[in-house]
């Protein structure tokens, strides 16, 4: 699947997208921002806070128990201020 | 009535004036024309500009989910929203809404349950570059405008 | 803060875009523009026009009280009232508010008052003067602006 | 005192204003609305609902019970129906 990070979480990381294949076990939106952590110094600092973290799958917005099984794109980004 | 909002995200300012005359030119049986626009502060002369980030096609998805959901609440005539993205100088727009309906009451509602929705739900982030020293910092999210959701 | 309100009674049309540019080009410190265009229906074909009949002298003098009222309500940075009298053609603005503030509540808010504000309390009286006879009868004053009012 | 008349109380009456000299027992709005019908069949049907009939006072509203000593210009309408 392809991820994206927005505003903050995409400067703490370091980069827009990538292609990820999270492992079996990691089912939710929840699960996945705690394996990211797991993937370095970037990612953990990105997700520190990681319930403050919004979660879009496939370009809609979604809970931290949303099911990430199917999804083609998962974006995670702060709070948005827009408008 | 099926109504087809117009919707917009866009890097170049837009123009209030033109977006109401393509609303309501031409029409009569529109009573009443709200506009919300939403301006580019210098907070005092501290801000240089706003660079505003956004989700490309996840931007206009949610502006028009917000929009077919206020169609759905209010008999509107019509309706438009553009949000713009990148670098906005004070004084400049950043958003606009526009309804259009028989009597006040549904133009002003549906405007400001639009606004309140874009301002938490649509996938836009704003950095203030700092007119002193070209510092950036990304701006928080106000608690009033979580706050506001829930009157809806 | 001492902001003067712009009120205008007159028969010609108003630009709209001409009045938010008056309230708002040039400053760097207003983050929310609201307007509210009043126009001329045509009641599905029935109405020729409307002939707005008003008291001259005190139109204004209301229509300048409530904006002072409204000023020290908000926290408002510009505010524009304009109200049309004599024959209005269908499609054609009737009445115009712009409110200017930092945060968009209080422009909303505050457009909502003085629309409230002015269909109960602004001495001007609409004629229809319909289409195929020719005829012509007083508008009803709408039970609903009177309860408009007790929100505020 | 001038007495202006405005809509449909102007179109009954047959005229937009007059000089008027009420009589000293004409204290309030409501009296001169009184006073006004018995001037005649015009006046009668004018403001033969009378209480739906708004009134001001040198250019402010005013209730039927305002005095109007002291009055400059007195005026009687329908509801307002603007904005």
């Amino acid at each position: 699947m392809k991820a994206l990070y927005f505003a903050w979480v995409r400067e703490r990381i370091g980069r827009a997208e990538e292609e990820l294949a999270p492992p079996p076990d990691v089912a939710t939106v929840g699960d996945m921002i705690t394996w990211l952590k797991t993937r370095g110094e970037e990612y953990a600092y990105a997700f520190e806070n990681g319930r403050t973290i919004r979660a879009a799958i496939d370009r809609i917005h979604v809970k931290h128990d949303a099911p990430i099984s199917g999804a083609r794109e998962v974006a995670f980004f702060p709070p948005m201020t827009g408008g | 009535m099926a109504v087809a909002p117009t919707i917009r995200v866009q890097s170049e300012p837009f123009d209030t004036a033109t977006e109401i005359a393509a609303l309501a030119t031409g029409r009569t049986d529109i009573g009443a024309v709200v506009t919300f626009t939403g301006l580019c502060r210098d907070e005092g002369g501290r801000l240089a500009r706003l660079d505003l980030e956004h989700y490309p096609g996840m931007a206009e998805a949610e502006m028009g989910r917000v929009a077919d959901e206020a169609l759905q609440r209010w008999p509107l005539f019509g309706l438009t929203v553009i949000h713009r993205y990148g670098p906005i100088r004070p004084g400049e727009p950043i958003v606009l809404v526009v309804t259009a309906s028989l009597h006040r009451t549904a133009a002003f509602d549906a405007a400001e349950f639009l606004m309140d929705y874009l301002k938490s739900a649509a996938p836009f982030w704003k950095k203030e570059v700092l007119a002193e020293s070209s510092e950036a910092g990304w701006v928080d999210a106000r608690h009033e405008d979580q706050q506001a959701l829930a009157r809806w």
